[in-house]
């Protein structure tokens, strides 16, 4: 029962966040501005570490936190400096 | 999938729901995402997905893990701190672009910019004393 | 799932060669980092695909070899991941001192066409 | 024993000679030419002390091992022949060396010209005295190199240039052809031995390859001896110095080829092939040389041609190849050089004291000259084969054989008709020079107004060459001992003894002769006028002038054709040379597996997920719209750039490899931010490029298309046959048995990184380090493009904004997140030996850290409070990763190898304490140091520029101010 | 427990990185201590060098072919990674650090003030060479090949300017794409075999079933693009001059060597992987070598006939000496022989000093605007186009001692690459002809084809550096260049090396003679390797 | 002591950020202080003013107020989300609210309360003037929208951060 509910929950999840990074990523493709893009790949991101998560708890392992993690802490630094270049035309300054 | 079949259901069953629930969020925050007319609107989309759609498979991870562990496996929640702090600064940069552009191209229903009595363009200049470069063009290695 | 990652290599180093080919260098420079990323996934292929078992031991025990990901692919990866990270870097930084020194992104260094030519 | 030294001696001593006249001051006239003239004489005594045994028909040997792997060995052997010949040269040689002496101009730096002329004076006896024929080939070509920079001496001259390079690249190029002809001909007999060489005649002939070896050993001979078609290097080398033209281009080097002719004939020769080619073109050097040398008005290329119409006459002799015509050779080789070696050094005394070699400036001069004229009398008179001369003596062997029967072909036939034709042009211009020089009216307007005699030692060479004509001349059976001796070691034992008379009686050669002296005399009188009026060379004939040819095919075949083929056949495009990699590529690909690859036994499988798949879609429009965006797009194309990244991060994880995922991801947002770093000096595109939607240009796109998509398929294609194939056996599941246990760590993949192949990881990091430096080292003199100078546009207009004003907010918390970092670099760090993570992942996120405040803050505000030093840092880096693999060493094991093991610490617990840890300390190091120096390097650029705008906006303020200070 | 001296084997690879580290600590106004340090490292790299080579030849008991090894991190073959000492490695590690030593004073003079860490860069370049010649191992040959094209890109650019920005963006180019089917290719190798180490798949290449070797002829065929591109092989090749014209002196001068690693890594694998006892993969590749290789050395000519200077056409001699080189290797694997490769090293050597020669002299010779930069009205000169018929000025004119010893030096570089006696280029060209004419055994159209190439080329060579020369050192009446004594010390040693393997080309060419059967018995490689021991091992035994 | 833990909130925090990741365990403990105070002194290199807090129970009431308005307006989103882009009632637009806040800090806070609640989006803050500019996503009535982040949060954070 629990494991049907599981799979079932799971299999879900995982499509759903498919999905969504899908979704995020026709903003990216399509735009129609930068920053849309740039919303899109934030998206990206964000649907990207879910799914780790979400298959870390399928498959039962563990070591897809890291990856989870890097991107919940270090992630948004590509799509901050892609950003921060939309509005000052340079990074750093 | 073996270690799943030996699940109590009062535990498969908040993890489902959690789970159900956060990718059904950052889902609905994707299709707003794509649908949506305006940047503005579109900008809020994806908060779903950071706030309660990444909570719920966040917490469901949580539950199962620390029930699998038997013992409270709370990592998760260091992604969840950290996601909402960094959201902001991502989406802040982003609206400013859209705003900062909106206001060059003059669109229609967008606030301008307020009136300020900003020094001209220039960076400011490090405190005396601590300089760690005498030059700013030399790179750095030399100091 | 073997063929959607045949074919997600295949995509990336179709782009990733089609842009080699281009003439300016920020074209080049992206079709390396998709080609690399397409051998990368290549080289990782290499050990076959293994789902949900990463090579990572048990302390001690015996280990079926046969249940993990071949963690020798993974390795080469790595170093690959690295390496180019590393000639990207270089490349790009070529890329903006021949922009600056020669005026043009062309990679030859020099417009193919000049204004009025071919106009 | 003592002659094996003294052969060596004698090839040396000129050498020694060379090197000595080299170190001498520039203007020591005297003490180069003593030197060198020394050194002959000392060769000339060890050469006569041998000739008792020559004489004996003994070979005199001596070996000195070079190269006995290849058989080519210093390996010298004197016959009787070869004493002639060394004889000549080194006789030949003091009086060139005493006549130079006086002909050099104070001026001329001496020590090189007698140290070039020593020098090849080595070359050309090593070559008569090898026994090693590859040997004989390297002194071959040596000559040619020292007759190339002895042309070349005065080489200020565009002739002497032209000349000198024109005489190398046929001589030489016959030394090649030599060269070849001789390595087959040592593969033929089975050693590079001379005489093995020479006593295989039968095999030689009868091998399949004879034919080869005979025109490339022909070649050789033929370029040497000036013969027809390669005769018109000789008339450029008069360019030289006159006692080089007299030494080198008539009595010595111009007759290697004669002398190879001549010594090959036994082995070589022989036969139908032999006879045409060798007398064939001998004949008709003979007679071109004769006529065109009737037609120089240039007295030196006068003499050239005589000399290449002599060295025809020899070649005709060797292509006869019976004993006498061989004896005759050997003895016209010496009486050559008698009479054109002494005319050449009257030319160069003329030349020296009138300043011109024009015949038609020239006239009248034995009044002033009159000694010369008595000499260049006879010696012109030897020429022309007049009785009671050498050169007559030799002739009328020359002729007696002509008429011999040597197989009754046609040209054999024609040989005594061709003889006396040629013999009459000879007489011919023999005359014309005497009467033109010497008799008609004194010259006028001649460069030099006052014309006399020599210093007496200049002469001196000339007299005792005469006096050499007129004795061998009147008495020829002097010469008989020497012919016979050369004869026979050529011949071998059994020639039948050579006679020489003046007096045969009155037979067909003795007419030939005289018919010949007095059509010739009448053809100069008759033409006389005609030649004098007429061009640089006869009717007709001059206009094809071989040099003009020759020039003509040099200029195409050297130069125009060349560069044409390489612009072909070559690019300097990098897009055509990408293209022919990727093709090339493809192609091996194909033709390796094609037809040949059988399909898997067993076709393994994972069950398809549609999750992954519907990502997957994702990440290939992401590839494909970078793309198509990165021309025109390039912010865009970054973006999707980030995507395809990304989706290979979530591949790795998906695929079970947790430390490729987030190594992938934090190298993923690096090089984005690189990428956006280095956008910056990218000026946004605003008008489309020229051309690019020309017909061709899409043709182009479309090709490139299909080589893409062939190449993404093939790719694509070998992922997937070998990734359905079941797993072979494979090193891999050796790590995965012993990482644990031998590796100390349970992280397969980390301890394959830092502990199996740590190796791979040591190069690694250094690399980084490297483009670290490079980076760094480009930048530091690197000046933006004037069109980036200024600020973004973003930074402009009413809309401009102070940095702080926008990225309060965002900076604070970025600079929280530095911490944050920190901590997660130090647990990554940690963590790498077990789990997921490692020195790699965790200094890249120190250097992300690090990054996020240089993006969110001012980068002098922020270097002003955190002092990094990265190049330090690297250096650190690789040293303790050194350090660490050098500790093994201590405990007598090899560089990097590990110790592993979990360590007990109270509170802590069990703790991987690997000495690989350490090394993974130093990646740490090196990869942070690297990062951080390939972000701030090119995060200074933007400073620069700022700073420039600063100055110009000062300069700006200034002119202003000063402006209204003037109003 | 490892004898001291059993270490030397990594210190080509340690000397060179430890130094290059060292340097990173100093300042870069320590220029003096930083080279220093640099020439004492690369001086330590000659002794081990020769003490290596020494090794390598064993003693009569191994057959005069030593092997050693060293087994990083005390791993067994094939899971660990291995450096292997044979003769060819051996005689490539002499032949860089005979070449670094006059690069690095020559560089000391003046040219690594040019830029940045000069001398690390450098010596992180020796390290790169040296390790891609030691390793055992595929993937770890790929790392030293980064090492050593980071090196490259790096000294390539030190100086910087328009016309090395530009040829870097080629060469680098080129390469990261060369470098990305190396990795295709390795990875291909070891999907189908299941290893890395050469040894290995020496040993396994018999037994791979049909089905699977035509992918691992494409994996070598995919890897061995990256080597072909970086031994220059026409039509990979255009690169090659660009870049080698627009670096340094002293970097173009270490260049010479680096076709050779390309060079060296087609020797070494086709003869492990394609030897004759390589059953259904003999001779793989090898028509592509001989056609690829003899395309290489026509281009080459072509490019030396029609070059206008002097650094353009030592691009192209390096072409032509690498292509040489290369079309041998194939010969070799249809069944040359062993002297025509024995040959083809012992030319390699001679022609890869020559040539780094020649790149050092072309800077002095161009330093005033006398010399080389009068080169421009070449052609019109050299062919006579505007002949002015001036020869009033018959007038002797000393060369001063700076000219004669660059004119010395420039004819024994045209000697050598001409093919011309008595150097060592002559021998080179003998002993490979001879050893093809003596072996005969390959089919005459080949034979003879490649014989006329190679002379050939050696002519066009002749007139090429003829032209140049003459009017570099004969028809300019500028003042001669003023070249410091640090400049002239390098290019003498080295004309001093070239003299040397002439005098001792018997025992050059013993020593490649063994190298090349070596080399065709990859036996010796592979059981050599296999018999390494671990350390931990032995002393279990004992 | 300051000098060795220049922010021991931060350490602290860090050091249960630590603990989070690995195990708690007096081991992990003493690592994590040890790197987390590494940390915070490499922080106050960029930051050396202390932020300090005057009321913590403040900053937990407001955590319980922020967390019960994410839940609501993650609701009210999704929903709207699903219905309005049919019917097209929802009104967005830009709210100008003016703050008291001077602080970065408090403010970096409220910025990421007002982020992480869906509905609303910071777009600018002006420095000199104190004016926060809001995009709202659904416009009920600008007052409300000013009531919401100058009363509920500000006054909060205004008594959590002394100026
Ligand atoms: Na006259
Ligand atoms: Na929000």
């Amino acid at each position: 029962m629990s494991a049907f509910i599981m799979s079932a929950a799971l299999s879900y999840a995982q499509i759903a966040l498919a999905l969504a990074a899908c979704l995020g990523g026709f903003r990216l493709l399509y735009g129609p501005r930068a920053q849309d893009r740039v919303l899109g790949l934030d998206t990206f991101y964000v649907t990207a570490m879910l799914l780790f998560v979400v298959t870390g708890i399928r498959v039962g392992s563990p070591f897809f936190f890291e990856a989870a993690m890097v991107i919940g802490v270090l992630g948004f630094v590509a799509t901050v400096s892609l950003a921060k270049f939309l509005i000052r035309g340079e990074v750093i300054e | 999938m073996t270690y799943l079949e030996t699940l109590p259901a009062w535990i498969a069953i908040p993890v489902a729901f959690f789970l159900v629930l956060g990718a059904t969020l950052t889902l609905l925050g994707a299709i707003g995402l794509a649908r949506l007319q305006s940047f503005y609107d579109r900008l809020h989309a994806p908060t779903l997905g950071t706030s309660w759609g990444a909570a719920g498979i966040l917490l469901a991870s949580m539950i199962l893990v620390s029930w699998t562990e038997g013992r409270a496996v709370l990592h998760e929640l260091v992604i969840g701190i950290f996601l909402m702090v960094t959201t902001p600064v991502t989406l802040m940069f982003l609206g400013r672009a859209a705003l900062h552009r909106d206001r060059i191209e003059g669109t229609p229903g967008i606030p301008g910019a307020v009136e300020r009595s900003d020094v001209p363009i220039g960076p400011v200049s490090p405190p005396e004393g601590e300089t760690a470069f005498a030059d700013p063009a030399e790179a750095p290695g030399e100091g | 799932m073997e063929i959607v990652l045949s074919a997600a290599i295949g995509v990336f180093a179709g782009s990733g060669i089609w842009l080699l080919l281009r003439p300016r260098t920020f074209q080049v420079i992206v079709g390396l980092i998709l080609l690399s990323y397409a051998v990368n996934i290549f080289i990782f292929s290499m050990g076959r695909l293994t789902i949900g078992k990463p090579a990572i031991m048990p302390k001690g025990g015996w280990v079926n070899a046969a249940e993990y990901a071949d963690p020798l692919p993974q390795a080469l990866v790595l170093t690959a991941i690295v390496i180019s990270f590393a000639t990207t870097a270089l490349f790009l930084v070529v890329m903006i001192a021949s922009k600056g020194l020669t005026g043009t992104d062309h990679v030859d260094g020099r417009e193919p066409y000049r204004s009025g030519e071919t106009k | 024993m003592i002659e094996q030294n003294l052969i060596l001696i004698l090839v040396l001593l000129p050498f020694l000679a060379a090197i000595a006249a080299a170190t001498l001051p520039v203007n020591s006239h005297g003490a180069a030419a003593w030197v060198s003239g020394l050194s002959l004489a000392g060769g000339l005594v060890i050469l006569i002390t041998l000739y008792p045994q020559v004489s004996e028909d003994e070979v005199v040997r001596s070996l000195v091992r070079w190269l006995p792997i290849l058989s080519i060995n210093l390996n010298f052997r004197m016959d009787g022949f070869a004493w002639m010949f060394t004889f000549i040269v080194l006789s030949i040689g003091i009086l060139v060396v005493i006549y130079a002496r006086f002909y050099l101009a104070k001026t001329d730096p001496v020590p090189r010209f007698y140290s070039f002329l020593m020098a090849f004076t080595g070359a050309m006896v090593g070559m008569l005295l090898s026994g090693n024929i590859l040997m004989l080939v390297v002194f071959w070509e040596l000559t040619s190199i020292m007759s190339f920079l002895l042309i070349g001496y005065w080489h200020q001259s565009q002739s002497a240039r032209d000349g000198a390079r024109m005489a190398l690249i046929v001589t030489a190029g016959g030394g090649v052809a030599l060269t070849v002809a001789m390595l087959v001909l040592g593969q033929i007999v089975g050693g590079y031995d001379l005489d093995l060489v020479l006593r295989s005649g039968e095999i030689i002939r009868n091998h399949a390859l004879y034919p080869l070896v005979l025109v490339l050993f022909l070649i050789g001979a033929f370029t040497k001896s000036a013969q027809f078609p390669f005769h018109f290097w000789l008339p450029g080398a008069m360019a030289a110095p006159t006692p080089v033209s007299a030494y080198l281009h008539s009595a010595t080097m111009v007759k290697m080829g004669v002398f190879l002719l001549i010594r090959f004939q036994p082995s070589l020769g022989a036969t139908d092939l032999w006879f045409w080619l060798v007398g064939g073109i001998g004949m008709l050097t003979f007679t071109l040389g004769a006529v065109i040398a009737l037609f120089r008005h240039d007295l030196k290329g006068m003499l050239a041609y005589s000399t290449i119409s002599h060295l025809g006459l020899i070649t005709a002799l060797a292509g006869m190849g019976s004993e006498a015509a061989i004896i005759a050779a050997i003895f016209h080789i010496v009486n050559h050089a008698a009479f054109k070696a002494s005319l050449f050094m009257t030319a160069g005394i003329i030349d020296h004291e009138t300043g011109t070699r024009d015949l038609r400036k020239l006239s009248g001069l034995r009044k002033a000259l009159p000694v010369t004229f008595v000499l260049t009398v006879i010696a012109s008179a030897a020429m022309a084969g007049v009785p009671l001369l050498n050169g007559f003596i030799s002739k009328e062997m020359f002729l007696a054989e002509t008429i011999a029967s040597h197989g009754g072909n046609i040209l054999d036939n024609a040989l005594p008709w061709i003889a006396a034709f040629a013999s009459v042009f000879s007489v011919a211009y023999s005359l014309r020079l005497v009467m033109e020089v010497f008799f008609g009216p004194e010259a006028q307007n001649l460069p030099n107004e006052h014309v006399h005699e020599p210093k007496h030692w200049m002469r001196f060479p000339v007299e005792l060459l005469v006096a050499v004509c007129v004795i061998i001349g009147v008495l020829p059976w002097l010469a008989d001992p020497i012919l016979n001796v050369a004869g026979r070691a050529v011949l071998g034992p059994d020639m039948a003894v050579a006679r020489v008379a003046i007096w045969h009686g009155f037979n067909t050669p003795l007419m030939i002769s005289l018919f010949a002296l007095a059509a010739g005399t009448a053809l100069w009188v008759t033409a006389r006028g005609r030649i004098n009026a007429g061009p640089e060379g006869p009717p007709v004939l001059y206009r094809i002038r071989a040099q003009k040819v020759y020039e003509w095919l040099l200029l195409r075949l050297t130069w125009v054709w060349p560069r044409a083929l390489h612009r072909l056949f070559g690019t300097e495009r990098l897009q055509t040379q990408l293209r022919l990699l990727v093709v090339l590529g493809i192609c091996a690909a194909a033709v390796a597996i094609w037809g040949g690859l059988a399909p898997a036994e067993k076709r393994i499988g994972n069950d398809l997920n549609p999750a992954f798949a519907i990502m997957w879609l994702v990440g290939g429009a992401c590839a494909i719209g970078a793309a198509w965006q990165a021309k025109y797009h390039r912010f865009a194309a970054l973006v999707l750039l980030g995507g395809a990244g990304l989706i290979t991060c979530v591949t790795f994880a998906w695929f079970s490899a947790p430390d490729l995922a987030v190594t992938q991801l934090v190298v993923e947002i690096v090089t984005t931010v690189l990428l956006l770093l280095g956008l910056r000096w990218l000026p946004k595109r605003r008008e489309e490029i020229a051309g690019d939607d020309l017909l061709i240009a899409k043709a182009r796109r479309g090709r490139d298309l299909i080589i893409a998509a062939i190449g993404g398929g093939g790719l694509a294609a070998l992922a997937w046959v070998v990734m359905t194939r079941p797993l072979v056996p494979n090193i891999g599941d050796w790590f995965l048995r012993n990482a644990y246990y031998e590796g100390g760590g349970t992280n397969t993949v980390n301890v394959i990184l830092v502990d199996f192949r740590a190796f791979d990881t040591y190069g690694e990091i250094t690399v980084l380090a490297i483009v670290g430096l490079t980076v760094y080292a480009l930048l530091r003199r690197f000046r933006p493009g004037s069109e980036s100078i200024s600020a973004p546009e973003q930074q402009q207009g009413y809309a401009a904004d102070r940095l702080e004003n926008f990225i309060l907010i965002p900076s604070v918390i970025m600079r929280w997140m530095f911490p944050v970092t920190l901590v997660i670099a130090a647990y990554l760090f940690l963590r790498g030996h077990d789990l997921p993570g490692g020195g790699f992942s965790a200094g890249v996120t120190v250097a992300i850290g690090l990054l996020l405040q240089y993006i969110g803050s001012n980068v002098r505000w922020i270097e002003a409070r955190i002092i990094i030093l990265p190049i330090r840092w690297m250096g650190i880096g690789l040293l303790i990763a050194t350090a660490t693999g050098i500790g093994a060493w201590l405990f007598g094991y090899p560089f990097l190898t590990a110790h592993a093991r979990y360590l007990d610490i109270p509170l802590i617990g069990k703790v991987p304490m690997a000495t690989a840890m350490l090394f993974d300390l130093g990646v740490f190091l090196a990869v942070v140091g690297a990062t951080v120096l390939l972000l701030i390097a090119i995060a200074h650029q933007s400073l620069r520029a700022a700073r420039l705008r600063e100055l110009e906006e000062e300069k700006a303020e200034e002119k202003a101010t000063k402006q209204k200070g003037a109003a | 427990m490892m004898l001291a001296t059993e270490h030397l084997i990594i210190a080509p690879i340690l000397i060179p990185l430890i130094a290059g580290a060292l340097m990173l600590l100093y300042d870069e106004s320590q220029r003096k201590a930083k080279l220093g340090i640099s020439i004492g490292a690369t001086i330590a790299l000659l002794f081990v060098a020769i003490e290596l080579l020494n090794r390598s030849k064993g003693s009569p008991l191994s057959g005069g072919n030593e092997i050693s090894f060293y087994l990083l991190g005390d791993w067994a073959v094939p899971f660990g990674i291995i450096l292997v000492l044979d003769r060819l490695s051996a005689l490539m590690l002499l032949l860089v650090s005979l070449l670094a030593i006059p690069t690095m004073i020559y560089a000391g003079a003046n040219w690594h003030k040019q830029g940045q860490h000069f001398n690390s860069m450098f010596q992180f370049l020796l390290m790169g060479l040296n390790g891609a010649f030691l390793t055992g191992d595929l993937f770890n040959l790929f790392v030293f090949f980064e090492v050593l094209l980071a090196a490259s890109y790096g000294l390539l650019l030190h100086g910087s300017g328009q016309v090395k920005v530009r040829a870097g963006i080629h060469y680098i180019a080129m390469n990261l794409a060369g470098s990305l089917f190396f990795l295709i290719g390795v990875a291909l190798i070891y999907g189908v075999t299941g290893t890395l180490s050469m040894a290995h798949l020496s040993q396994m290449v018999v037994n791979i079933p049909e089905s699977e070797r035509p992918l691992f002829h494409a994996g070598a065929a995919i890897m061995g693009m990256a080597f072909l591109v970086k031994a220059g092989l026409w039509p990979l090749s255009f690169w090659l001059p660009i870049t080698y014209m627009a670096s340094a002196a002293p970097v173009a001068a270490m260049f010479s060597v680096m076709t050779k690693v390309g060079v060296y890594v087609i020797l070494r694998l086709s003869m492990l992987f394609f030897g004759l006892g390589a059953g259904a993969s003999a001779g793989f590749g090898a028509e592509v070598l001989i056609w690829g290789g003899m395309a290489t050395m026509v281009f080459g000519m072509l490019g030396v006939l029609g070059s206008q200077s002097l650094g353009r056409m030592a691009a192209h001699l390096v072409l032509i000496s690498s292509g040489t080189v290369i079309a041998v290797i194939g010969l070799a694997l249809s069944g040359g022989g062993t002297s025509m490769l024995s040959g083809a090293l012992y030319y390699m050597v001679s022609s890869t000093l020559a040539t780094a020669t020649l790149f050092l002299l072309i800077e002095p010779m161009s330093r005033e605007e006398g010399g080389i930069a009068a080169m421009l009205a070449l052609t019109a000169d050299a062919y006579g186009l505007e002949k002015d018929e001036d020869e009033d000025e018959e007038v002797g004119l000393a060369i001063p001692g700076t000219m004669t010893i660059l004119g010395l030096s420039f004819g024994v570089c045209l000697l050598v690459l001409a093919g011309l006696p008595p150097l060592s280029g002559f021998i080179g060209k003998v002993a490979i002809l001879s050893g093809m004419l003596g072996v005969g055994g390959l089919p005459p159209y080949l034979t003879w084809t490649f014989l006329a190439v190679l002379m050939i080329s050696g002519f066009a060579t002749i007139l090429g550096l003829v032209r140049i020369g003459i009017q570099t050192f004969w028809a300019s009446d500028s003042k001669p260049p003023k070249v410091l004594a640090m400049e002239f010390a390098p290019v003498i040693l080295l004309v001093l090396f070239i003299a040397a393997i002439t005098v001792r080309g018997d025992s050059v060419l013993r020593y490649t003679d063994a190298t090349s059967r070596a080399l065709h018995d990859p036996l010796i490689y592979s059981v050599g390797v296999f018999s390494s021991r671990q350390t931990i091992g032995t002393e279990e035994d004992e | 002591m300051t000098r060795l833990f220049p922010h021991p909130l931060l350490t602290a925090a860090l050091t249960l950020v630590w603990l989070l990741l690995t195990s708690f365990s007096l081991g992990h403990l003493i690592l994590g202080a040890v790197v987390a105070a590494l940390a915070s002194r490499a922080f106050a290199a960029i930051e050396p003013e202390r932020v300090k807090v005057r009321s913590p129970k403040s900053l937990v009431k407001l955590f319980f107020i922020v967390g019960l308005d994410i839940i609501r307006s993650n609701y009210a989103v999704a929903r709207l989300i699903l219905t309005g882009g049919q019917h097209g009632k929802r009104r967005s637009g830009f709210v100008e609210i003016p703050l008291q806040l001077r602080d970065p800090a408090p403010l970096a806070l409220l910025s990421m309360i007002v982020t992480a609640t869906p509905g609303t989006a910071w777009v600018e803050y002006d420095e000199e003037t104190g004016t926060l500019l809001l995009h709202v996503f659904d416009m009920i009535e600008t007052d409300d929208w000013v009531k919401l982040i100058a009363i509920r949060y500000e006054t909060l954070l205004l008594e959590a951060f002394p100026r």
